[in-house]
């Protein structure tokens, strides 16, 4: 039975808030609120429908042709749910958080609607079914997190916004070549129709190895693969809440998960093993991973540590595919979705310590833990996963990963992991250290740069609910692991279609 | 009854997360509402209690959920029997003699020093931490579960290690989380190289996956490392001496007593002990070399100590490298291990509650209780004697081990355990010395809990042989072993008395130990670490400023580009003047193109 | 060889139309405009197309050269023209280089007629000579002038140019396409001179009130 | 490529031609009734305006179902060609659609601008009437004269309109403008003269069967070009055509770019498909100027000061893309001409649409903020957000971004550029698209900015608003709808 409303509609509640919140005027801010609550829970419960059909052995396809050769297709797989759960759940969590992040702050009109533009973009990368869909939410989301990204309209946003664009377009573009190519080459290819590049035979190897590094690179681009990241630490500029879904789920995870498409929907990996890609692959992640974390270490403020971190953690996506083998893939789409839960409630934290207590250094947060308990609970939570230590969801990456490794004959990536692990350590343990161990205003001694009391407890409830709720999310889904329709479920479900034929 | 196993986990968690609440609330409510605030109450002391319960629970339990990250598997079978046991009760004893040590603080807090109520607040919050890790690490049978609890056991210590925040406080806790880190790392890879060569999920697994692994060595020899740095394996050992000083007595005597014991735990968990294919001989001799100069050498370095703490950290170093030997016997000689496991989880059990009543002993000798001073020497000497070997539980481990060891290839390991018990001997005869040196004056009421715990202590250390459960009978000493067992004790007792009397005649301390502070390699790995964090920083302030100075370049070559652009303006005008000849010329060259083909 | 008064025409036409191009009085070469259109609707009639004639009298002539000497302020009631506002002389001077550099294009396109044009032998006569004569000199003046003026009288001389030559090129039974492509060129040649007379008028005026000198090149000086 | 045309000798008569002449005469009409009635409210206009559309639907029905109809007008001996297929209805309907935008655009716009009631404004409706006329009439001609006339009257119309405001600056530029277009009509006509001459007809359908390649045919091919390009403001004879639009009226500037280009454009490729169909070298030197083209209106849009000329010289560029028609479409296969042949009338329409709402949208920004240079827009996001919204939307099809008809057009244009391994024109795609998407950006970069001085805003009126953002959307969402115009264009039935 196939059921294509039910992915269109699921696209459509994100697209469409979007001209209503450019309609209601800027002062309705609660009207605003509603609507984007609302919208983002009814996502949440299509995702859900479209989980339990999607279990039920249903296909969801909604297509229709948009010029000779090549069709506008949503469709729903496994991978393309998990997208699509992780940017409902994180959409709902960051809609809460910006609410009360933007209190008071002007263009929220514009804010908001763009912001759901983002994620319907985000959504429309999930539920693509084919390259040429896939393009469209692509570049859709460059331009929709334009706006956010130079939201604060200051030299600085805006020039970070120039920087933004020259990497994300080129990259587009770069994209759109490849994938024209693809389409000249075979036609539209819808995914999971991978044997129709593998049955071009040995001749167009070579071709085939070129089309997918230009493929790479313009993928690459929005994963902030070294050395292609250069934007993502300049977009630090924007506020938390688009930093955090920027990290988590927009567009760095666009990159990732455009990447992991490449490799096992367009490709196939037994093809991009065939080509001997994967190792090619593997390098790049880990230079990634390493780069990343050294300059992270350098980085004295916390945005920009983080921004770094990601860099660092995105490419464990990209290592994970590229371990041949289903305990590799199932560490790289799990990591999409833990990473983002995880680097949300980084930034989340980060977001809060600045709005109640002026805090962007990481110097200044001496003793943060007690003033702020629970968002520092939330971010040592955060870190540690980070670290890929358990019971946070980052050492279920880690496990499957270093697992995958082993059974691709890559052992050397166990040391880049261990290595990464231990770099990691030595750029957040020192925060929690400060946060949990260190004297600072809360014990009396100097003042915090700019504090504000905005809520009941430590901070707004609108701020401290998201956070801790996505700390809690990342304990739960490295703790819970094993149980159905957890991320490792699901992930472990695809692996299975993608090994076992 | 299986349901006994989570609980035993949940109920120090448990513990926690009240002792949480209750500070929130508290602090929700205001400040001046603190006096209503018990910290270190019986429930916070209770956490244990659940595991001593079920130590001694009849009959094997195990439980799986498979729920549980990567499909979690508890339990309790007989060799994890006597861990849980003497872990437990050395929990709940420390935790006992913490509610009399921090008594101090306790009252401070409660006069609303803002300070001791926030060390006490880690200090009560992490406490329950650490035991639930430290108990998910005895009971877990999956790996991800005991990495998880050996994590937890490791980092929430953090916190028990740097509760005095000051310097010495800063670096011990420096030490012990740099090195810790460094042993996550190298057991993280260990784990995952090991299950990922077999898709093992069960230790049991691991084990066998280690043994048949192609570069089992390289693995097993990862996880020796890596546990290592707990169990202070000579070289990784550093942080022992730094963190037992500074740490509050009560943690001190965990540390020394159950989480080091983690590291041990680890080894025979993950490595392939007594498998016969296992062609792991050459690594078991490793260790074995690397368990006695850590035996002697330790010896060496802490005699010169003169923190007694110190002093006793490095005779844990000394007495983990007599264990560590015994578990490298277990990879040379996998025949001999059946019969060397029981000594050795004796070995390990007796020093855990000797160690734990001697770190007892030190706070202890700060504080005397009103008792007669011989008698005071008399309990603080008795496990200290126990120690070297001489007595009680002390002298049934070693007989245990020497009847073990004999059938062996590696009796010859008898005696250099014998010679290192020498050391041993002097070592906490020199912890004894400084203690008393350090002593204070009598006061602590005999029934306070610090004392009640030490004595409970004593005891119990001596009779460890009584009441753990091994599986199978101790093999008790007979009269003639006697001398064979007893001659290093008296030596090293000898030695210290000749040490005794030299120090008497002579100037009194040695000079050497002001060359020698705790941690001795420490200082060397600190600076070779500063030096490596400041290369590491250096590197990524260089790519930044390669990055900076690169963009630099490329915004100044803009520049002149956009400046050049503008200057097309004049070609602009050019066409302009042109129009007409150039629509001309286009026609020509159309004309030219058409004739080409 | 050609008869004799079709050269004769030939000639005369192509003499007219090199004093409007080039003299370098303005009202005088409007005035020589005006004869060589008389001198082309002559030529229209001797070559048997009285209806083109007809129109080029109207439309060339008297139409033509009432915009042209609208534009230049020279009405019937006032015998003087406006002098500050009009150039009576040519007032850029032409170096020979400039002169040569700009014949050219002209050369240019007369070398693809003549290409093309032996391509089709059929046709004799001195017309399209004298087309292919106009349109260069056309082409040449077009070049080598600036003022809008004369750029406007370049422009109506290839036109004709281009209306000969393709007279001389058609037969009997393209004759009705030929004479609506005249038609349509004389009128819209007719138009752009109306629209380009007014723009002068209208321009003058402003500046005249904007005291802004503006060249009918286009540039401000 | 002559089916495609509609020019095959398989088209049908058409039984009733009244809707074909209230199709080319009904603009021209209602011009005229507006010279009369001057219109100063949005309404009159969008009802007037919907006769036309009907008509142009009645025309449609009767061509539905058919591979196109044909048929002649005989003026005495006089014989003028006509003709209506898929591709003629496509570019009747944006015709139509572009000028309606204009037509209502124009009303609040004239009452608004103060210059605007001078005599300029009873000349605006009859002279966008005919200028309609007379871009349908291209659209419909079958034979060389006809396309000579609609030429003509459209450039001198287009003139006319240009000249409109009458400041100074506007008839200078005009005036070249003027110049220029006169002498590209006068190179036309000596090429039709010419083929005149050699073959004796001027229909296209019987030109294409009765050239034959030679010097002659060559010649006036390359001065028929020559001309159009100059009226085309191809690159490098685009020069009139920035000035002009600098000082245009909005609503002229909005169908001038929109679609009186295009016409010249059209042209040219329709002859150079039925004379020149294999003339590779030449028309690879067209790709070349359009490379040109693009590079050059794209660095100078990304530098230029004004709004207006950011739009104009991005016009220049995006012509390069058009141009790109030529070496896709000649001498090449069969399968990357099908695609070309898409891509190109795709992007004409997405262009036109685009480029209209985009310079509706730039006027309600001028307008607003009564600064005609790019740092004016600082703080515009804020203000009228409508505005930047629909000058957004076009400006995201003019960047060739999804899901704007612009990205389906460019889309097809690459991959037509790909099949045939031309990496040449895909980099002169993937080139534009950078400076486009650099120019573009560069107006929203000011946009953005918030810390700017805050400056007197006028309010612009709603109908100014609405036209642009329709027009936009119109642009943005055809771009995934597009297999709708295909149809329309292929609904010649010829299957390629």
């Amino acid at each position: 039975m196939s059921q294509g409303w039910l992915p269109v509609l699921t696209l459509a509640t994100s697209l469409l808030v979007a001209p209503l919140i450019f309609a209601l005027p800027e002062r309705a801010w609660r009207a605003r609120a509603v609507v984007n609550l609302s919208a983002a829970v009814l996502k949440i419960l299509l995702v859900a429908l479209l989980v339990l059909g999607f279990y039920q052995g249903r296909d969801f396809v909604f297509g229709f042709t948009v010029v000779e050769g090549a069709s506008f297709l949503l469709q729903v797989d496994a991978l393309g749910l998990m997208f699509a759960g992780l940017s409902s759940l994180l959409w709902l969590a960051t809609t809460i958080y910006a609410i009360g992040y933007l209190e008071d702050s002007p263009n929220r009109k514009r804010f908001f609607g763009f912001f759901s533009l983002c994620v319907a973009s985000t959504a429309g990368i999930a539920l693509a079914g084919n390259l040429f869909t896939f393009l469209l939410f692509y570049e859709l989301l460059t331009l929709s997190t334009y706006p956010l990204v130079v939201h604060r309209g200051h030299a600085k946003a805006l020039a970070a916004g120039k920087v933004y664009l020259r990497y994300t377009v080129t990259g587009g573009l770069v994209l759109l070549l490849g994938v024209v190519a693809l389409y000249a080459l075979v036609g539209d290819v819808a995914f999971g129709q991978r044997e129709r590049l593998a049955d071009l035979g040995p001749d167009a190897y070579p071709l085939l190895t070129v089309l997918f590094l230009v493929l790479l690179v313009g993928l690459g681009v929005k994963a902030a693969l070294v050395p292609l990241h250069g934007w993502l630490p300049r977009a630090m500029v924007a506020p938390a809440p688009v930093s955090a879904l920027l990290h988590a789920v927009a567009v760095v995870k666009a990159g990732a998960f455009g990447i992991v498409r490449l490799v096992y929907d367009v490709y196939g990996i037994s093809l991009v093993h065939e080509l001997g890609l994967l190792t090619l692959l593997a390098a790049i992640a880990s230079v990634t991973i390493l780069f990343g974390s050294i300059r992270a270490l350098s980085q004295q403020e916390l945005k920009p540590r983080l921004a770094y971190s990601t860099i660092s953690q995105v490419s464990y996506i990209v290592l994970g595919i590229s371990l041949f083998g289903p305990f590799g893939t199932i560490a790289g789409l799990v990591h999409l979705m833990h990473q983002g839960l995880m680097k949300v409630t980084l930034f989340y934290c980060a977001g809060n310590y600045a709005e109640e207590l002026g805090i962007h250094r990481i110097d200044e947060l001496d003793g943060a833990g007690r003033r702020m308990p629970l968002t520092s609970l939330a971010f040592t939570v955060g870190a540690l996963g980070m670290i890929g230590l358990p019971p946070v969801a980052g050492f279920i990456s880690k496990w499957y990963l270093g697992i995958g490794a082993v059974q691709a004959d890559m052992s050397w990536a166990i040391a880049v992991l261990a290595a990464s692990s231990l770099l990691n350590a030595a750029y957040f343990l020192p925060i929690v250290h400060r946060l949990w161990f260190r004297q600072g205003p809360a014990h009396g001694r100097g003042r915090w740069p700019e504090e504000r009391h905005l809520g009941r407890f430590e901070t707004s409830t609108w701020l401290l609910l998201p956070t801790a709720a996505t700390a809690l999310f990342s304990i739960l889904v490295g703790l819970l692991a094993g149980v159905p329709f957890s991320p490792l479920d699901l992930a472990t479900f695809m692996a299975t279609v993608e090994y076992l034929p | 009854m299986n349901l006994l196993l989570p609980v035993v986990l949940l109920w120090p968690l448990l513990v926690m997360l009240y002792g949480g609440l209750r500070l929130a609330l508290v602090k929700q409510e205001g400040r001046n509402s603190r006096s209503r605030l018990e910290l270190l109450g019986v429930g916070w002391w209770s956490a244990p209690l659940p595991a001593l319960l079920l130590a001694l629970w009849p009959g094997e339990l195990s439980v799986s959920m498979p729920g549980w990250m990567l499909g979690g598997l508890w339990q309790l079978d007989e060799a994890r029997r006597p861990w849980l046991l003497f872990g437990a009760l050395l929990w709940l004893l420390a935790g006992w003699y913490a509610r009399g040590y921090l008594a101090d603080e306790r009252r401070q807090a409660g006069e609303g020093d803002a300070n001791a109520l926030g060390r006490l607040m880690g200090f009560t919050l992490l406490w329950p931490l650490t035991l639930a890790g430290n108990l998910l690490l005895i009971l877990a049978e999956d790996i991800p579960s005991f990495y998880l609890g050996f994590v937890t056991m490791t980092l929430a210590a953090y916190g028990l290690v740097i509760h005095r925040r000051d310097r010495e406080a800063k670096l011990g806790g420096l030490a012990y989380i740099v090195l810790a880190l460094i042993g996550e790392g190298m057991i993280l890879a260990g784990l995952l190289w090991s299950a990922g060569s077999a898709e093992a999920l069960t230790l049991t697994e691991l084990r066998v996956a280690i043994g048949d692994a192609e570069r089992g060595v390289w693995m097993a020899t990862l996880l020796w490392l890596g546990f290592g740095v707990k169990a202070g394996v000579i070289g990784l050992h550093v942080w022992l001496p730094l963190a037992h000083p500074v740490a509050p007595t009560p943690a001190s005597a965990v540390l020394s007593g159950v989480m080091v014991k983690g590291g041990v735990l680890g080894w025979l968990s993950t490595l392939p002990l007594g498998s016969g294919e296992a062609g792991l001989a050459r690594l078991g001799e490793v260790i074995i070399v690397a368990g006695l100069v850590g035996a002697f050498g330790a010896a060496l370095l802490g005699v010169i100590q003169r923190h007694p703490k110190a002093v006793l950290a490095y005779s844990s170093v000394s007495q983990l490298g007599m264990l560590a030997s015994l578990v490298g016997v277990g990879l040379a000689a996998p025949d001999a291990w059946p019969a060397l496991l029981a000594p050795v989880t004796l070995f390990a059990g007796h020093h855990g509650m000797t160690k734990g009543a001697l770190f007892f002993g030190v706070g202890i000798s700060e504080h005397p209780p009103r008792l007669p001073a011989w008698l005071i020497v008399t309990l603080l000497a008795l496990p200290a004697l126990s120690l070297g070997g001489a007595l009680t539980s002390g002298l049934i481990a070693k007989g245990f081990i020497k009847e073990a060891l004999k059938e062996s290839e590696y009796s010859s390991l008898v005696s250099w355990l014998s010679v290192a018990a020498v050391g041993s001997t002097l070592l906490v005869a020199r912890a004894l010395w400084r203690q008393w040196r350090r002593r204070g004056e009598p006061g602590t009421p005999l029934r306070s809990p610090m004392c009640l715990a030490w004595l409970f202590a004593v005891l119990a250390a001596a009779a460890v042989p009584l009441w753990l459960p091994l599986g199978e009978s101790v093999h008790w000493p007979t009269l003639s072993d006697l001398p064979g067992l007893l001659w290093p004790a008296a030596l090293g007792l000898g030695l210290s008395g000749l040490a005794l009397l030299a120090a008497k005649l002579g100037e009194g301390e040695w000079k050497l130990s002001s060359h020698l502070p705790p941690g001795d390699l420490w200082w060397g790995y600190a600076a070779l670490a500063r030096r490596m964090r400041s290369g590491l920083v250096t590197a990524g302030g260089m790519l930044e400023s390669r990055g900076l100075q690169l963009r630099a370049r490329l915004v100044a070559r803009e520049h002149r580009a956009i400046a050049r652009l503008d200057g097309l303006a004049r070609y602009e005008r050019r066409f302009s003047r042109l129009a007409v000849p150039l629509m001309i010329g286009l026609a020509l060259l159309l004309l030219l193109g058409f004739w080409l083909g | 060889m050609p008869p004799f008064d079709e050269l004769l025409l030939a000639v005369v036409l192509l003499l007219l139309a090199a004093a409007t191009l080039f003299d370098r009085h303005l009202v005088r070469a409007c005035c020589w405009f005006v004869t060589f259109a008389l001198a082309v609707a002559l030529s229209w009639a001797w070559l048997g197309l009285v209806w083109l004639a007809l129109l080029e009298l109207v439309l060339g002539a008297v139409l033509t050269g009432a915009f042209l000497f609208h534009a230049l302020g020279v009405m019937p009631t006032a015998t003087q023209p406006r002098g500050l506002l009009t150039h009576w002389h040519d007032p850029v001077a032409l170096p020979w280089q400039r002169v040569l550099m700009r014949l050219f294009p002209a050369l240019a396109v007369l070398a693809m007629l003549g290409l093309a044009l032996m391509e089709v032998s059929s046709g004799s006569g001195s017309l399209r000579p004298a087309g292919m004569g106009l349109l260069g000199l056309g082409l040449w003046a077009f070049a080598l002038h600036h003022h809008l003026l004369r750029r406007l009288l370049s422009f109506n001389v290839i036109g004709t140019g281009i209306f000969l030559i393709l007279m001389s090129l058609v037969d009997s039974r393209a004759l009705a396409v030929a004479h609506g492509l005249v038609v349509t060129g004389l009128a819209v040649a007719l138009l752009g001179t109306a629209l380009g007379a007014l723009l002068i008028r209208r321009l003058e005026a402003l500046e005249a009130s904007h005291h802004v000198v503006y060249r009918t090149n286009g540039r401000p000086t | 490529m002559i089916e495609r045309l509609g020019l095959s000798p398989a088209a049908t008569p058409m039984e009733n031609e009244a809707a074909l002449w209230l199709v080319l005469v009904l603009p021209l009409l209602l011009g005229v009734l507006g010279a009369i009635a001057r219109p100063s409210r949005t309404w009159p206009v969008a009802v007037a305006g919907l006769l036309p559309l009907l008509a142009l639907g009645w025309l449609s029905s009767q061509v539905a179902g058919t591979t196109g109809k044909s048929g002649v007008v005989e003026l005495g001996d006089l014989v003028l060609y006509w003709r209506v297929n898929g591709l003629t209805l496509l570019l009747l309907l944006l015709t139509y659609l572009i000028g309606l935008a204009s037509a209502l655009y124009a009303p609040a716009y004239l009452r608004d601008d103060v210059q605007a009631l001078t005599w300029g404004q009873a000349w605006f409706w009859p002279l966008l009437g005919l200028l309609i006329s007379s871009l349908a009439l291209i659209w419909l001609a079958a034979d060389l004269l006809s396309l000579y006339i609609g030429l003509e009257l459209m450039g001198l119309t287009a003139v006319g309109l240009m000249l409109l405001p009458g400041k100074v600056e506007a008839l200078v530029a005009g005036l070249r403008y003027l110049l220029l277009a006169l002498v590209g009509s006068l190179a036309f006509l000596l090429g039709i003269s010419l083929m005149l001459g050699a073959w004796g007809r001027l229909d296209l359908a019987g030109l294409a069967e009765v050239a034959e390649p030679g010097v002659l045919l060559w010649v006036a091919v390359g001065l028929l070009t020559g001309g159009l390009m100059l009226k085309a403001a191809a690159f490098p004879l685009h020069v009139w055509l920035v000035p002009v639009h600098a000082w245009a009226w909005i609503p002229v500037s909005a169908i001038h770019a929109g679609l009186v280009i295009k016409a010249s454009f059209f042209i040219a490729l329709q002859l150079w498909l039925l004379l020149v169909p294999e003339a590779t070298v030449a028309a690879w030197m067209i790709g070349g100027l359009a490379g040109a083209a693009v590079v050059w209106g794209g660095v100078k849009a990304w530098r230029s000061a004004k709004l207006k000329e950011v739009v104009a010289w991005s016009t220049v560029s995006q012509l390069g893309y058009l141009l790109l028609a030529f070496p896709l479409l000649i001498g090449t296969d069969a399968a990357v001409a099908d695609l070309a042949w898409q891509g190109t009338w795709l992007q004409l329409a997405a262009h036109g649409l685009a480029k209209a709402a985009m310079f509706l949208a730039a006027g309600n920004l001028i307008l607003a903020t009564g600064a005609a240079r790019v740092e004016g827009l600082a703080g515009a996001s804020r203000r009228f957000p409508l505005s930047l919204l629909s000058f957004g939307m076009a400006a995201i099809s003019v960047v060739g971004l999804p899901p704007s008809m612009g990205f389906t057009a460019k889309w097809l244009l690459l991959h037509a550029a790909l099949s045939g391994g031309h990496w040449a024109w895909m980099m002169v795609l993937a080139v534009g698209t950078l400076l486009s998407a650099a120019y573009v950006f560069r107006l929203f970069h000011y946009s953005f900015i918030e810390d700017a001085p805050e400056a007197e805003f006028r309010r612009v009126p709603w109908p100014m608003e609405t036209v642009a953002l329709l027009l936009a959307l119109a642009a943005l969402l055809l771009g995934l709808a597009a297999e709708w115009p295909l149809t329309l264009l292929r609904g010649a039935g010829d299957e390629p």
